[in-house]
């Protein structure tokens, strides 16, 4: 009897133990009944902001499979911030913005933004990446009430329902808009190429066919889908080589780029590749390429060549461009080791977006009153983006446009000027907002809209 | 026609890695009766030594060697250091030991190496080879690969067959306690084995990153195919983890590229379990005990 | 209260269920306290530490009491968690939380049993093997499924609006209003007791003896008249269902189900909480979840503390949960409550056994190691 | 000449051996007679240094073996014969054999593989075959074989006879004595089978829970009616 | 229970305790019988193969009710196949097994308990990780009756059977004389205790039938003594069959009633232990001219 006990005996005591020293951990804390539903819905005192200081956070991989790359997002936007924190900050408020790991995994992404929102009391969050990773805390962040902003993902799901999850917006063109003008441009400009579609098989590649769909379905002769993590693609390239596809418009990641373009040279396999913006990024395939040797692939930048893609804000491919001049000096004064990434560029751009959009909501800063205010001024923010925003009550999608362009020397030549448009039937039309071209100013500091 | 052909050849490149992997799987498993899961991590720091030295202006070969030399030595190291305590101990142990080495080296190639996609050389063609007219999807590399894992196999099974550190090995590992008897170095034989093993997952390392990205984490679905080909073949036999590697390799290529790359982890599943309910010590377990 | 245990025979302390009842009703009462007293974020972390308690429970029963390695019990979950979520698409769903649990249970024991009768003939790293290749490949199933899974975006799961009574009961009992994030943890660790209860109580019994039995020697546990197949499956479905549970859980606290939440990682996790708690024993695995919940965070934040960026600091995380788990298995090879265990009969046996001859106060705790030598029949 | 001297072993706070002293002479065979967990096992493996001695020396013609690791047992001309399971079902008769002349110079004689096939025609016969085919007395052969390979000059014994019929035990004893006496080999041959040990032994030494309890010559040994009853079991 | 009244001192039990075990067992063993009716167990013309070896050939063997039987023979010469056979763990080519005159068609090892037939394990087979008292607990498994719901749910009724079981262990414990290592671990034993213990698992499933594979092995000369009486007294007072493989010619011939010997497969001699110590095939190819 006594030794049976004794076996029960350590499990109570580490429940008690675990449970009593994790309440000791928020001990300090008094009960936010307020975490809910009014959250920071009057008075200037809203969660994470102070006289001096604005609390925002963000989730990214940093560790794990799909950190190469993704984790150096964040470093731009962190360069970006504390240049603006050295030249006064916001009204005054300095930001300080917390990145937290989920590894690319929504049960850690749900438990960092619990950390964030509860814990660290964060006034908005900013720049989330991932689509499963952030589908994971779009309900909860809008449940309590927290501005959502710029999720660093093209899914539809970031700002098509407003009215669903009013605190959440996008950033970049979402994937549909960009299969759209991708299609119109094939099916004007080349209507005789069979078209192979190489899709990441989740919501980028979907929403890509979706849009590609409405204009050249009938061109389409393959469509194959890779997953994310199996980096054997040679069959589904072998595939698209198999239906006779001469012209393949790619949904992918950068590696993937690299990936299909060597199985592409190992199949002997020679049609016109046309990769998505977010898997074209010259500067980072064409150094991964960079290696391979006997003169298959061109070495440097060039190595992409005669490729097609789009863009909707300035690379690192563009030096002189102002704003890239701009992500220069920041990267220059307040990166950390290493290169300007587009990356890192893509991080202080949105980065750029937000501290816009903190302006706007003035110096009573509220979390309710950043959304009106974006709502409000959204589409008529400055900024590194070709086209303007969407952001409206009813829209809170990102950027409504981009162009095409066909990769020279490492850089885009424009094929078309820049194209706008929205999700669904909306038309495509050419852009006069006069966003394309603009510079910023001299401070490098937004002004209030 | 041509995808057919493409999807094989394809498969079996692959097939001769997770071979490779396999039977670095194999030669531990046999020596100390481990599973080292963290035989990918290791061939993946090994293989971002090759690339230090290519980036130091090397050639490739001179990367190839400090690759299979760290290789080597990261085996034995492992051994000695932190294997040594758990071996002959419960199973679960050592699994979690070779579990936890693989996150902690994992950790380290992202703190040292950076966690970024690396281009990695190949010393030969990375273009399809030309026969008739059309290309196949088999690159110079790609013989390379399949040599290379060939070659090996052969080095080792003479090494063990006809030698008398294979006979020493093999003793050790079939019965360490009567080898110490008869005057071999068992724990020597021991250390010996894991570097061998170290060496061999660090070419498949080397395989399966020439003429492709590497990354701290590009060798973990190795890990899962090779384990699941070392053990269809029967984890006892070298040869049943070369054949296990093949059949995986080419049966995954053929689901990835005619039903879809979502389900290749349970065509993998599916086989493995396909296998093991007719035979469950793996296709090679009984011709393993008796032979080699 | 503990003293008044020891006493005599009644029927509570009698019975395996009343002394199990006795431990629940203390650990119940020691939850609402801390829930009570915890923040929303304290809360919905503990909630995770709840459900990979469970798991890890059921794992332990399997792969301490019986013997089997599982490397994909992470699958399992996955399979409860979908169930959850498939039944909780949306907020008017008139399905009662316990019928959903339930059923992710069910689900899972079913699919836990066809897993189990294919794997009760492979041993060692044959299991380890063919468990580990179901852990990768069940995400694989949800990506193929799109239309009917979600695919790689994953299911949301809809919370139910909490019962009216359960939030009268709450305010009654403890004075304030029951945030949705305390509701999450007093479910998760009401699921998690039940379970603990349930396989005590298996395991202090014949059926966790037969179990035992059998993973010790295979061949005597036959000739004692069990059936091999029968007690491997019934344990593999038992811990499957507390897999099923803990999956339920885990769509709850997170709010979605999606094949990135249950990669290999949350397997390897799940046993490492096991083998880091100690083999066998569910105070072991609630040690091992709690670890596991706590010591990232922890980590991470002194990393960030030291002046690390961001990144390195979150790679400070793995290294020191790598680093922890090769270092308890070469110190503490039997998990930290199994060594403490160790060390304190090794105590008391030492205290009491002053008078005995030296052959009887040798070490009475259970040997650590399984024997290597194969068994079998010989001719 | 092998010397034990106030030899103490043992497993945890189990002491198996508790101050062990004798002598085995040089060409000799001496039988460690006693029954299980005597410590009979305990002694080989001490000596030869598998398990540590905790107190206590061994001296093998003047040299102390104690302290020694066992795998280099062999090259001072020690072999520890284990009982039949010792052979390695998984390697070929030869192997076997050539296992044996490894531990000594780290390299075979082929003159010592033929020496002792001549010297048991039943292994030349299957030198090609898996060890794992052998009878169990065709298995006590080859770990003696084995162990001559190395050219040792003493040889330990542990329980040659077990599992063996009473017939092959006979023939093995009687093989043995031809190698004592035209090897000119010592022998320290642990026995549970009292009465066959004695049969052929010079010497013999009783243990009982770690301790010598009867040092003498066999034939005084077996003549000692009380030492039988109380220790041999016969 | 009365299995093992002899020579055992007589340890009280709590009279419910008994009581109850004693009804139980009056439900399962079959009335003891004076006159001897069909054997306990008929092997009759059981041949096995293993690859092509032979390893039993054409063997017949009956085990007179209330007798002890003992095998004997040089190593492979079959006696653990046939014992094997016996047990359902080896299924013979040909040949047929009864009990108590009922044929049995497929015989597997767990149903062996249900037949009243306990086997105890050359390499004794403890269950090591459990106290001793829980290893006599699976052997009185097959008296419990609890379900698996039982169990889970921890019944009231699945609660009081498991006192009785433990009640009926602790019984056999005591008879045995190692009623004191009932919360020790077997591996912290001595051998001979653990053969008892091994002893105590098979005798509380209370057979009629014993199986004894080599129960001798590693005892010294009194614990064979005792062995030897004990095996006699669970003949004569509770009429129990045993049936044991042994290589001690003295224990053999003192506690056999019939011995059978195998050599090379094939059963060359069986009668009394006098019959069979002076036949000359058992001379020649066993026992050898020199020992008596």
């Amino acid at each position: 009897m006594r030794r049976r006990l004794h076996r029960s005996a350590p499990l109570a005591a580490v429940l008690a133990g675990a449970l009593l020293l994790s309440a000791c951990g928020a001990g300090g804390r008094s009960d936010d009944g307020d975490g809910g539903d009014e959250g920071g819905g009057g008075g200037a005192t809203a969660p994470g902001v102070t006289e001096d200081s604005i609390t925002i956070g963000a989730h990214f991989p940093l560790t794990g499979v799909a950190a190469p790359g993704y984790n150096e997002i964040p470093t731009g936007a962190k360069a970006y911030f504390d240049y603006v924190n050295a030249q006064g900050g916001v009204n005054g408020r300095q930001i300080e913005y917390l990145v937290r790991d989920d590894g690319y995994n929504p049960t850690n992404t749900s438990s960092v933004t619990n950390e964030l929102v509860l814990e660290e009391e964060i006034f908005a969050m900013v720049g989330g990446l991932g689509t499963p990773t952030h589908s994971a805390v779009v309900d909860f962040l809008n449940d309590e009430g927290v501005p959502d902003f710029f999720v660093s993902s093209g899914s539809l799901q970031w700002g098509d329902d407003p009215e669903n999850a009013p605190y959440t917006f996008g950033w970049q063109p979402d994937y549909e808009i960009e299969g759209k003008i991708i299609g119109q441009y094939v099916a004007e400009n080349m209507p005789d190429a069979k078209v192979g579609l190489f899709l990441q098989d989740d919501d980028f590649g979907d929403d890509a066919e979706k849009g590609v769909r409405q204009f050249l379905d009938e061109q389409i002769v393959a469509a194959e889908r890779y997953t994310s993590g199996n980096t054997d693609v040679g069959p589904q390239i072998a595939g698209l080589q198999a239906a006779g596809a001469d012209l393949v418009l790619a949904f992918n990641t950068p590696s993937y780029t690299a990936l299909s373009q060597l199985v592409a040279l190992k199949l002997g396999y020679q049609p016109q590749w046309f990769y998505s913006n977010v898997g074209s990024d010259a500067d980072l395939v064409g150094s991964l390429l960079s290696r391979f040797s006997e003169g298959a692939v061109e070495g440097g930048s060039g190595s992409l060549d005669g490729v097609m893609t789009t863009e909707y804000i300035p690379g690192v491919d563009q030096p002189d461009d102002p704003w890239v001049q701009l992500w220069q000096k920041v990267w220059d004064e307040h990166g950390e080791k290493g290169e300007l990434t587009n990356y890192r560029v893509y991080g202080m751009s949105h980065a750029y977006a937000f501290v816009q959009a903190l302006l706007a909501a003035g110096e009573d800063l509220t979390r309710d009153g950043l959304v009106e205010a974006m709502e409000e001024v959204g589409a008529d923010l400055d900024g590194p983006q070709l086209a303007p925003f969407r952001y409206s009550a009813d829209s809170h999608l990102g950027i409504s446009g981009l162009r095409v362009v066909e990769i020279r020397d490492g850089a885009g030549e424009d094929l078309t000027p820049v194209l706008v448009t929205d999700i669904g039937d909306a038309e495509i039309a050419e852009d006069d907002s006069g966003q394309d071209g603009d510079a910023p100013p001299e401070s490098g500091v937004p002004e209030a809209p | 026609m041509q995808q057919l052909l493409n999807t094989a050849l394809g498969g079996l490149t692959l097939g001769m890695v997770y071979a490779a992997f396999a039977l670095a799987l194999v030669l531990i498993w046999r020596s100390t009766r481990i599973v080292n899961f963290a035989q990918a991590p290791m061939a993946m720091v090994t293989t971002f030594v090759a690339l230090v030295v290519v980036d130091a202006g090397h050639s490739y070969w001179l990367a190839f060697a400090a690759a299979l030399v760290s290789g080597l030595l990261l085996g034995a190291v492992v051994e000695r250091l932190v294997v040594r305590p758990v071996e002959g101990g419960p199973e679960i142990n050592a699994v979690i030991l070779t579990l936890g080495l693989f996150i902690v080296l994992h950790a380290l190639a992202a703190v040292v190496f950076g966690n970024r996609y690396r281009s990695f050389p190949a010393p030969f063609g990375v273009r399809g080879l030309e026969v008739g007219g059309t290309t196949i999807a088999l690159t110079g590399f790609g013989v390379f690969t399949v040599l290379a894992v060939l070659v090996t196999m052969g080095l080792l099974l003479a090494l063990f067959r006809y030698t008398d550190v294979g006979l020493r090995m093999r003793a050790s590992a079939f019965n360490p306690e009567v080898a110490r008897l008869l005057g071999v170095r068992v724990g020597r034989m021991l250390t010996l084995g894991w570097a061998l093993a170290s060496l061999v997952g660090s070419l498949a390392g080397l395989l399966i990153a020439g003429g492709s990205l590497v990354h701290p984490a590009y060798m973990d679905s190795v890990v899962v195919y090779g384990f699941v080909a070392a053990v269809l073949g029967g984890l006892d036999s070298p040869i049943g983890a070369v054949v296990g590697g093949l059949l995986l390799g080419v049966a995954l290529s053929f689901v990835s590229g005619y039903v879809g790359s979502q389900l290749v982890a349970l065509a993998a599943l599916v086989i493995l379990m396909l296998v093991l309910t007719l035979r469950p010590g793996g296709l090679f377990a009984q011709a393993a005990a008796r032979r080699v | 209260m503990a003293t008044a245990l020891r006493r005599g025979r009644t029927w509570w302390a009698g019975s395996v269920l009343g002394r199990h009842l006795l431990v629940a009703l203390l650990g119940l009462v020691v939850v609402v306290v801390v829930l009570e007293s915890a923040s929303d974020f304290r809360n919905l972390q503990l909630a995770s530490m709840a459900y990979l308690g469970i798991a890890a429970g059921g794992l332990t029963v399997l792969t301490g009491l019986n013997g089997q390695i599982s490397l994909g019990h992470g699958a399992l979950m996955a399979i409860g968690a979908y169930t959850t979520a498939l039944l909780l698409d949306d907020r008017d769903a008139g399905t009662p939380l316990p019928l959903v649990v339930l059923a992710a249970v069910a689900v899972t024991l079913l699919v836990g049993a066809v897993v189990g009768a294919a794997a009760a003939r492979l041993h060692g790293p044959y299991l380890a093997g063919a468990t580990l290749a179901l852990a990768v490949a069940v995400p694989g199933i949800a990506l193929y499924f799109k239309e009917q899974l979600g695919g790689e975006q994953g299911l949301r799961v809809v919370l139910p609006d909490i019962p009216t009574w359960v939030l009268d009961l709450a305010f009654f009992v403890t004075g304030q209003d029951l945030t949705r994030s305390r509701y999450v943890a007093c479910l998760a660790w009401l699921t998690l007791i039940v379970t603990f209860v349930l396989l005590a109580n298996l395991s202090r019994t014949r059926v966790g003896r037969r179990w035992r039995a059998v993973r010790d020697d295979e061949v005597a546990a036959e000739l004692a008249g069990i059936r091999l197949g029968r007690a491997r499956v019934s344990a593999f479905v038992v811990s499957a269902a507390a897999a099923g549970a803990a999956g339920a859980m885990m769509a709850i606290t997170v709010r979605l189900a999606a094949p990135s939440g249950f990669t290999i990682t949350l397997s390897l996790t799940l046993l490492t909480a096991v083998v880091l708690g100690g083999l066998g024993s569910l105070g072991g695995a609630l040690l091992g979840a709690a670890l596991l919940t706590f010591l990232p965070q922890v980590v991470t934040d002194l990393g960030v503390d030291a002046g690390l960026s961001d990144i390195q600091a979150a790679e400070l995380a793995p290294l020191v949960y790598g680093l922890v788990m090769v270092v308890v298995v070469l110190v503490a090879p039997a998990g930290l409550v199994g060594t403490a265990r160790t060390a304190l009969l090794r105590r008391r046996l030492q205290r009491a056994g002053t008078g005995t001859s030296t052959s009887t106060s040798t070490d009475t705790a259970a040997p650590t190691s399984t024997s290597t030598t194969s068994k079998g029949t010989t001719t | 000449m092998l010397t034990v001297t106030d030899l103490s072993a043992g497993y945890g706070p189990v002491r198996a051996l508790d101050g062990v002293s004798f002598t085995a002479d040089r060409g000799r065979v001496t039988a460690v007679l006693g029954a299980n967990g005597a410590g009979k096992t305990t002694l080989l493996r001490t000596i030869s240094g598998l398990h540590r001695a905790d107190r206590g020396s061994v001296e093998l013609d003047g040299s102390r073996l104690d302290r020694v690791a066992a795998e280099r047992m062999p090259a001072l001309g020690l072999a520890h014969v284990p009982e039949g399971r010792g052979v390695i079902t998984e390697l070929t008769v030869e192997e076997n054999l050539r296992l044996g002349g490894l531990g000594r110079a780290g390299r075979v004689d082929p003159a010592d593989l033929e020496r002792v096939y001549t010297l048991f025609p039943v292994l030349a016969d299957r030198r090609a075959a898996l060890a794992h085919v052998l009878s169990g007395g065709e298995r006590q052969m080859l770990v003696i074989a084995r162990a001559l390979m190395a050219r040792p000059t003493m040889l330990l014994l542990d329980e040659p006879s077990l599992g063996l019929a009473p017939r092959i035990v006979a023939q093995i004893f009687e093989l043995l004595r031809g190698l004592v006496e035209s090897e000119s080999l010592s022998v320290l041959l642990v026995e549970q089978n009292a009465r066959s040990a004695l049969s052929i032994a010079h010497r013999g030494v009783v243990l009982n829970l770690g301790r010598v309890v009867a040092d003498d010559d066999a034939d005084v040994l077996a003549a000692d009616d009380q030492l039988r009853h109380a220790y041999l079991g016969f | 229970m009365r299995i093992l009244c002899a020579r055992t001192k007589v340890v009280p039990v709590t009279a419910r305790g008994a009581a109850r075990s004693a009804a139980l067992s009056e439900v399962r063993l079959p009335p003891s019988t004076s006159a001897p009716g069909p054997p306990a167990l008929e092997l009759r013309g059981i041949t096995v193969t293993f690859g092509g070896i032979t390893a039993l050939s054409d063997v017949d063997l009956a085990v007179t009710p209330g007798t002890v039987h003992g095998v004997i023979g040089p190593n492979g010469a079959g006696k653990t196949t046939l014992f094997n056979v016996a047990c359902g763990f080896v299924v013979p080519e040909r040949g047929a097994i009864s009990r108590r005159g009922d044929r049995l068609e497929r015989l597997h090892p767990h149903d062996l308990a249900g037949l009243g037939m306990a086997r105890t394990l050359q390499g004794l087979g403890l269950f090591d990780r459990v106290t001793v008292l829980e290893n006599v607990l699976v052997g009185a498994d097959r008296h419990a009756r609890t379900g698996f719901l039982g169990s889970l749910l921890g019944l009231p009724r699945a609660a009081r059977e498991e006192r009785e079981l433990r009640e009926r262990a602790t019984d056999v414990l005591d008879r045995l004389e190692i009623g004191a290592y009932a919360a020790r671990y077997p591996a912290s034993l001595p051998y001979p205790v653990r053969k008892r213990v091994a002893l105590a698992r098979a005798l509380a499933a209370e057979p009629d039938l014993l199986l004894l594979d080599e129960p001798a092995s590693g005892l010294g000369a009194a614990d064979m003594d005792e062995l030897g009486d004990l095996v006699r007294g669970l003949v004569s007072d509770r009429a129990m069959s045993v049936m044991l493989v042994e290589h001690h010619m003295d224990l053999v011939m003192r506690v056999c009633d019939e011995i059978t010997v195998l050599d090379f497969g094939r059963r060359i001699a069986h009668g009394t232990p006098d019959e069979v110590r002076h036949d000359p095939a058992v001379l020649a190819a066993y026992l050898g001219e020199e020992v008596d």
